[in-house]
């Protein structure tokens, strides 16, 4: 624990805005903080629930979820679903004491290079303040055989 | 229509004029447009100078300015243009008669701009003189309404004369009147004129601290 | 509101011009209430409404004093307050939309009010005095004793029918309610163009030209077309017409002494009240049919 | 134990230049399952690819991971490549070290950590890839135009013309549209009849083209070359073989005072008629509202008089199932119903008519021959009045949008009333002349400079009648906002373009979106306007927004080659990233429960039910199954799923999951 | 109580039904499940207000299933059950038949519009005390509901019984029997558990009758239901719709509005 805490940063963002849009970011040359993993997937309506949770337990400080604007969903509804499991599934985070400050929800279009770095940025720097996510990662602790 | 300042520059060389006049500040820094905005819910911006308020307007041809050239001299939020809506006749020549906003394709309320640029005028001295029997008109009826709680009109009448100095006017008419008792000599009682005097006293207290 | 109640209770906003300059009205309103078994519960300590001045050079206070007079209304335990004067039926149906659709405005009126919060969400119905008649409309036709058969021109002006969205009565720019009344007694109403057109409203006083001018145009076109009469709803119609004809006359040739009616005047012939109980006589045109031309007291004064 | 290669590339300084690309190489073998890492300058150069090509042979590699740029610049590079090199192209994955990494981050160890863990995902997702098929489906080469204007003519045409047969489905008795009513068209004035009816006539005679006329689309099932589509024809109640348009019937009876549509009501027909003289087909159709028969049970005096006996009372709708591979939406505009600007006296006022009225007037087949007369004394009025922006551009009464058509017809109105009322006094009212278009602005010019058409730059507030004339109180803002007020015998309103009544509905049964205006939407407002979002269906003309006669044409043609590109490959091969519902050996058959949560959830309608039997065929379970010609492969079903039966072929949960593990 | 008798008697006499779920004497003053094949045991159901477990969780049991045509005794979240059931395709009209207890009496529902009807006169109302200990919760800061159910969590043994005794967990196989991936350890232990109620809350969210059997299944009293019932709410909050509300099928997470309203995503 000598060196500074970075925070491990994990995103899951869809394939046809937001992943589109961190690649304009790089295109751009606009620089931001390297903690960002990204996982593609084709929509936001293929982010499983499961998959936050398994970010958290695998040991990610935080996580960002992303995709088109709402009507711009490559797939036409794909986002609104995903907007609809994620107004149920913030509240049961909270509802179960995870911290929302580490779960942050946007939407990035291809066109918003810029908007992407200020996102992880933000993100990120949240997270840095907030410390690593020891709650969770005792629980993992506690039991593994 | 010339060029004019570009609306940020307007803006502060606005803030100079507010200060001259006697106008609290904070209002001041922001042109008329925003504050109408805010303060009357009403966007000029929406307004795209069709000139349908205009065609239809009854006292049009009463006005030095067109409703629509009204409207136009706000949107360009300079500050030379928003002392000549407010100093121009044509806000007082407003009957209020809503045609304009029954028409409008923008839906844009120019009776309430009319009304906001009205008090405004007022407030920084600014009303055209040519209106002075309206501005007293309109001062002697509320000077009547705020100190009975209802309209006391012979008292308006005669306040409204004192204000102006129009002192035939009309008398003709005023014995007719009342002989066929349409003139009450004394105010009608019955209303609550100390809560009507706070409501106009609270009023524009409130309006004042809206505005700070 | 089904229209055959044994006794239908209504609120009532007189507003000042009824106290003084349209006795008339007043008159003839109350006349045909009795005979229409209409009560009228006047709203108790009712203040002014600000009309037609509030709004123009005090927008604040124009809002609040209506407001102010339907909270009275509501504590009296009115769910409808019918105001004759076409202008303070405006400004209380402006004000009540106003509270209801502008966060900011309603929150500056309760703190003028001092009201307890939600006060002012259920606020009365307000009606104008066409809304209320033809509420009952089916009662006055068999009320009828003498049909009222003139041929008369309905002028409505602006402030019964305009913004739409405020007053939502009848339509806007080619209303009937009052054509159907004249109907109902027995009337005929013409088709003409000047229904809604501003009579100048409150510069009565203030800027009397602006009155003859805009009033010689809306005689102009009833009278060729054959009215015998305008009947309005409106004090401000009524006196910019009826007290102003002097100045309409002077920019009309032929000059025209038709008549203006209240449509309680109209209603109240019908049903064969007392001229004198209608407030006909407090009239400057004198209501003759058909109208002959006479020296109107009106015609001489108003040159000076 | 899977065989991975990974490829590093240096994207000359793009990724070496910030990222140790050596050390990812190193990094990389460590990696369990990976037998080959190297890094090379360009590996989307020809000895770049070859590169790759040689390892997946001499390494014998199940999987490739290349690491370069972004997936999306790239990837089918790769995947044609390792496909060359002898693996599925699916089992090549990307890692994106130059977009995601070395141009958005500086220079140092974090940096180049990060390309590792970038790779190291793509390799824990290469290794659980399966080898994918691209999806073969089956074409239909056979299209549904919608609508029988010009757009839908000119696209039946198009189609049909590239040896594909089409069916054009109109839901009127003749083909022709808006079009067929117009007098001239701008910016040539050509006479809008003259070009159109050859177009209707060869649509009549094309062998490719089966006409469907006072026919409508009752349901559309399937997708992309594989549609079902339902018409019902509706009963003219007369046989069109025998009927040979001579006219008797019309002639002949009673009824004669209908108003006609096609007139715009200014003249009428009778109960029994063709819609307009050039009509096609040229056959008569029965009004059941107003045909005496079918009121009263009596008349029959087109039956007793028809020369062919053609006339049938007791005929039936019939309904007609066909497969199609395409369909093409040309169903058109209306204009708005102006019945709520009463202060413009419509409907009150016989002298003001719209545009649409106006064309018939000024038409050589309309009601007065081509003469413009006052519809209310048949007066040929010497003063008139056209007010633009009647409905458009107006949020209160009307649309907030431009109607795009009106500026340029509106000055074709004014100059066809100049040429045709010599010494008449023509005025517009507008807000702004939008006549953007080749040689637009000069044909308005011409209106002004040659015909003496007044333009006036305001609107009207309102017309009213005054002795035998309309009063127009308009104002002219150049002037300083001077009131205008002008006595006109005839006043024209410009009215909005509307979408056609029952348009909503119609997408609906297409599953195509539209938007708040109820015009259908397109694909891409750019890049493609002619596609909607549902594969297979395309647009033409005004159906998707205001459009003008050229534009609609041009659209229609577009359309038509998407169409034909459609038709022109033997069958539909789509990327297989589709949904699959897993099947299990009995007695499972599947872990689908058969909830169909995920049915609702789909875009695409992709979900059906499908029946799982035994031998003597009684169902045994019911479970979802995914049409992979429907499914674009969102996935929305699959995180929709609590049993975990569905799942995503290129991103399953298997390979997702390992990606967040390997973080 | 008798009327309830007869009738399963009557029923089961005219073998209209080959069972009748219902309730039967427990331990004590509890009651529990029992399945009446014969009229002659008819006289063994009880009806008080002990019986609160939600029966409706056998309708998808295969054995159950394969008697025939099944009468259930029915408390509101059994009624609510047989719906969301049949919007999800589990249950068909011709096979069930409800025995609904209105105060003290009962009511023969044959049709799921006539269930419909009843349940929409149930108030959308969970017990108070539960209720209470949601407010309590969400007051609390979120570091205290953390606490709160690691607390609670640590004490699940993964025993299933919540799931098991669900009526809306009629999966043939859960994501937490799913091995590959295996989203879940098998293990017991917290993060899994925390996991684990996460994905029944999820999964339950929009499709929750509120009948609280979880909760009192659970073998070591962790108040699980809590989860599924917060769930649950603040879906109708959001979404207006209810789990249970219809035999047509509404389920808030798979279908969506265009305008619905959020406050986070930025």
């Amino acid at each position: 624990m000598a060196d500074p805490f970075e925070p491990k940063m994990t995103a899951f963002v869809c394939n046809w805005c937001t992943y589109a849009g961190a690649d304009l970011t790089g295109t751009s040359r606009i620089k931001y903080q390297s903690n960002v993993r990204v996982i593609r997937l084709p929509c936001t309506g293929r982010i499983d629930f499961m998959l936050v949770m398994k970010a958290f337990s695998r040991g990610s400080d935080g996580v960002i979820i992303s995709g088109c604007h709402p009507n711009d969903c490559h797939y036409t509804s794909g986002n609104y679903h995903a907007r609809r499991r994620w107004m149920v599934f913030r509240d049961l985070l909270d509802f179960m004491g995870i911290d929302l400050r580490r779960v942050t929800f946007s939407w990035v279009s291809a066109a918003e290079g810029a908007k992407w770095a200020e996102l992880v940025n933000d993100a990120t720097n949240t997270v840095r303040a907030l410390g690593p996510y020891k709650e969770v990662q005792q629980l993992a602790a506690v039991g593994i055989e | 229509m010339g060029a004019y300042l570009p609306s940020l520059a307007g803006r502060t060389a606005g803030q100079e004029k507010y200060m001259s006049s006697h106008h609290e500040s904070s209002s001041a820094c922001r042109s008329l447009a925003a504050r109408l905005e805010k303060e009357g819910e009403v966007s000029v911006a929406d307004c795209y100078q069709c000139g349908k308020c205009t065609a239809g307007c009854p006292a049009a041809e009463d006005m030095d300015l067109a409703p629509s050239q009204v409207l136009r001299l706000l949107q360009t939020e300079s500050p030379k243009h928003e002392e000549r809506a407010l100093k121009s006749l044509a806000i007082w020549m407003c009957i209020g008669c809503e045609t304009c906003v029954t028409r409008c394709p923008q839906e844009v309320d120019l009776p309430r701009t009319m009304d906001f640029l009205r008090q405004e005028a007022l407030l920084r001295n600014l009303a055209n003189q040519a209106a002075d029997d309206v501005v007293a008109f309109h001062k002697a009826f509320l000077n009547s309404v705020e100190k009975a709680g209802r309209l006391f009109e012979l008292g308006m009448v005669g306040d409204y004369k004192l204000r102006t100095g129009h002192f035939f006017k009309d008398l003709g008419i005023a014995p007719t009147m009342f002989f066929k008792g349409k003139l009450g000599l004394f105010p009608h009682g019955g209303a609550n004129k100390r809560e009507v005097a706070e409501i106009f006293a609270r009023a524009r207290a409130v309006k004042k601290e809206s505005q700070t | 509101m089904s229209g055959n109640l044994a006794t239908m209770k209504v609120g009532y906003f007189p507003g000042c011009s009824l106290q003084g300059s349209s006795r008339d009205f007043a008159e003839s309103l109350h006349a045909v209430a009795k005979a229409l078994s209409i009560e009228l519960c006047e709203v108790p300590e009712w203040n002014c409404c600000g009309a037609s001045s509030g709004h123009m050079i005090e927008h604040l206070v124009s809002v609040a004093l209506p407001i102010n007079v339907l909270l009275k209304a509501q504590k009296a335990g009115l769910s409808q307050v019918m105001a004759p004067c076409a202008s303070c039926y405006n400004r209380l149906a402006t004000a009540s939309y106003e509270v209801a659709n502008s966060p900011t405005t309603k929150a500056q009126v309760e703190k003028v009010l001092q009201t307890t919060p939600g006060s002012i969400d259920k606020l009365p119905r307000v009606l104008n005095v066409v809304e209320l008649l033809a509420q009952v409309a089916g009662q006055i036709g068999p009320k009828v004793a003498k049909k009222f058969e003139q041929t008369v021109a309905c002028y409505y002006g602006c402030l019964l029918v305009r913004p739409a969205k405020i007053t939502g009565f009848d339509r806007t720019e080619d209303p009937v309610e009052m054509d159907k009344l004249v109907a109902t007694v027995g009337g005929k109403s013409i088709d003409w163009n000047f229904k809604t057109e501003c009579c100048g409203a409150s510069f009565s006083v203030a800027r009397t030209s602006v009155v003859g001018r805009l009033g010689a145009k809306i005689m102009r076109d009833a009278v060729e077309r054959k009215a015998e009469a305008i009947v309005v709803a409106c004090p401000m119609c009524h006196s910019n017409l009826d007290l102003r004809r002097g100045e309409i006359n002077q920019r009309l040739d032929p000059k025209t002494d038709i008549p203006v009616l209240f449509i309680t005047q109209v209603i109240g012939l019908a049903l064969g009240l007392p001229e004198k109980e209608l407030g006909l006589g407090r009239h400057f045109v004198p209501v003759r049919f058909p109208a002959k031309p006479v020296a109107s007291p009106a015609a001489t004064p108003a040159a000076q | 134990m899977s065989r991975v290669g990974v490829f590093i590339c240096h994207c000359g300084e793009n990724i070496a230049g910030t990222v140790d690309v050596a050390a990812v190489a190193k990094a990389a073998l460590d990696m369990p399952g990976v037998v080959h890492a190297v890094e090379y300058k360009y590996m989307c150069s020809d000895p770049g690819q070859t590169m790759l090509k040689d390892a997946i042979r001499d390494k014998k590699l199940d999987g490739v991971v290349v690491a370069a740029c972004s997936p999306r610049m790239h990837e089918p590079t790769f995947r044609r490549t390792a496909e060359e090199g002898g693996i599925n192209p699916y089992q090549c994955e990307m890692a994106n070290l130059r977009e995601h990494c070395s141009w958005v981050h500086e220079k140092g160890e974090p940096t180049t950590a990060k390309a590792v863990d970038l790779v190291r995902i793509q390799v824990e997702k290469v290794k659980r890839n399966h080898p994918l098929k691209p999806i073969r489906v089956p074409i239909t080469k056979k299209a549904l135009v919608l609508g029988g204007g010009i757009a839908g003519i000119q696209a039946a045409l198009d189609i049909a013309n590239t040896g594909s047969p089409v069916l054009l489905v109109e839901k009127s008795p003749s083909i022709g549209g808006h079009m067929s009513q117009l007098s001239e068209t701008f910016p040539t004035l050509d006479c809008s009849q003259c070009i159109l009816t050859p177009r209707m006539v060869e649509v009549a005679r094309h062998p490719n083209i089966t006409l469907y006329t006072y026919s409508e689309l009752e349901k559309l099932e399937g997708f992309i070359g594989n549609f079902k589509a339902t018409i019902r024809k509706k009963a003219r109640k007369i046989d069109e073989k025998l009927c040979n348009g001579c006219g008797v019937c019309q002639q002949k009876c009673p009824v004669k005072k209908i108003p006609d549509q096609f007139n715009e009501g200014l003249s009428n027909r009778a109960a029994i008629y063709v819609p307009f003289p050039q009509a096609v087909p040229n056959k008569p159709v029965i009004d059941l509202a107003n045909c005496t028969y079918y009121k009263t049970g009596k008349c029959k005096a087109c039956e007793k008089l028809c020369p062919t006996k053609a006339i049938r009372f007791d005929q039936e709708d019939q309904i007609e199932v066909h497969d199609v591979g395409a369909v093409v939406l040309a169903t058109g505009y209306k204009t708005m119903p102006v019945g709520n600007f009463s202060e413009y006296g419509y409907g009150k006022y016989k002298d003001v008519i719209d545009g649409m009225k106006f064309e018939r007037l000024a038409s050589a087949s309309g009601p007065t021959g081509g003469a413009i007369k006052r519809p209310s004394d048949g007066k040929t009025p010497e003063t008139i009045v056209f007010i633009a922006c009647a409905g458009s551009r107006d949020r209160l009464k009307g649309v907030p949008y431009c109607s795009k058509i009106c500026c340029m017809y509106t000055a074709k109105h004014a100059m066809l009333y100049q040429h045709k009322v010599h010494g008449g006094k023509a005025t517009i009212f507008y807000m702004d002349i939008r006549a953007a278009g080749k040689n637009y602005d000069e044909f308005v010019r011409r209106a002004v400079e040659e015909d003496g058409v007044k333009y006036v730059r305001g609107r009207v507030s309102r017309v009213y009648e005054d002795n035998g004339q309309l009063v127009v109180k308009g104002v002219d803002t150049l002037l300083g906002g001077e009131q205008l007020e002008i006595r006109a015998d005839m006043v024209v309103l410009a009215t909005a373009v509307q979408a056609q009544d029952g348009a909503e509905e119609l997408a609906q049964t297409l599953h195509v979106s539209y938007d708040p205006y109820r015009f259908f939407a397109e694909a891409h407002p750019k890049l493609r306007p002619v596609e909607t979002n549902t594969a297979g269906i395309f647009l033409a003309g005004a159906c998707q927004a205001p459009r003008d006669i050229p534009e609609t044409v041009a659209q229609a043609s577009g359309a038509a080659v998407k169409v034909a590109g459609l038709f022109s490959q033997p069958e539909l091969t789509r990327e297989p990233i589709i949904a699959v519902v897993d099947r299990q050996p009995p007695p499972v058959f599947s872990h689908c429960v058969g909830c169909f949560l995920c049915k609702s959830a789909c875009p695409y309608q992709a979900i059906e039910e499908e029946s799982i039997k035994n031998r003597n065929g009684d169902v045994l379970k019911v479970v979802a199954k995914v049409n992979p010609g429907l499914c674009q492969g969102c996935g929305t079903c699959v995180s929709t799923c609590r049993t975990k039966a569905i799942d995503l072929q290129g991103f399953s949960n298997e390979q997702v999951f390992a990606e967040l593990m390997s973080i | 109580m008798e009327a309830l008798q007869n009738k399963a008697k009557e029923l089961l006499a005219a073998s209209a039904v080959k069972v009748v779920i219902g309730y039967g004497k427990g331990t004590g003053e509890s009651r529990r499940p029992i399945f009446v094949r014969a009229a002659e045991r008819a006289g063994d159901l009880v009806v008080d207000t002990a019986c609160t477990q939600n029966l409706a969780t056998y309708l998808t049991k295969a054995e159950v299933r394969a008697l025939g045509r099944i009468a259930i005794v029915a408390i509101p979240s059994t009624l609510r059950s047989i719906l969301q059931l049949a919007a999800e395709k589990q249950l068909r009209e011709e096979n069930v038949l409800a025995l609904a207890i209105v105060d003290g009496g009962v009511r023969e529902l044959a049709t799921f519009d006539a269930i419909e009807e009843a349940v929409a006169t149930i108030p959308d109302a969970i017990g108070e005390a539960d209720q209470k200990m949601i407010d309590k919760l969400t007051a609390m800061s979120v570091g205290e509901r953390r606490a709160f159910w690691a607390d609670e969590l640590g004490r699940c043994v993964k025993c299933y019984a919540c799931r098991s005794s669900c009526p809306m967990c009629y999966c043939e196989r859960c994501t937490m029997d799913c091995n590959r991936p295996q989203w879940i350890p098998v293990a017991s232990h917290a993060i899994g558990n925390l996991e684990y109620h996460m994905v029944r809350a999820m999964h339950l969210a929009g499709r929750c009758v509120e009948c609280g059997t979880c909760g009192a299944a659970c073998p070591v009293g962790i108040p699980v239901h809590l989860l599924t019932f917060f769930a649950e709410q603040t879906v109708r909050r959001q979404f207006g719709q209810k789990g249970g509300a219809s035999a047509k099928l509404d389920y808030a997470m798979s279908t969506f509005k265009p305008d619905d309203k959020e406050t986070f995503i930025r």
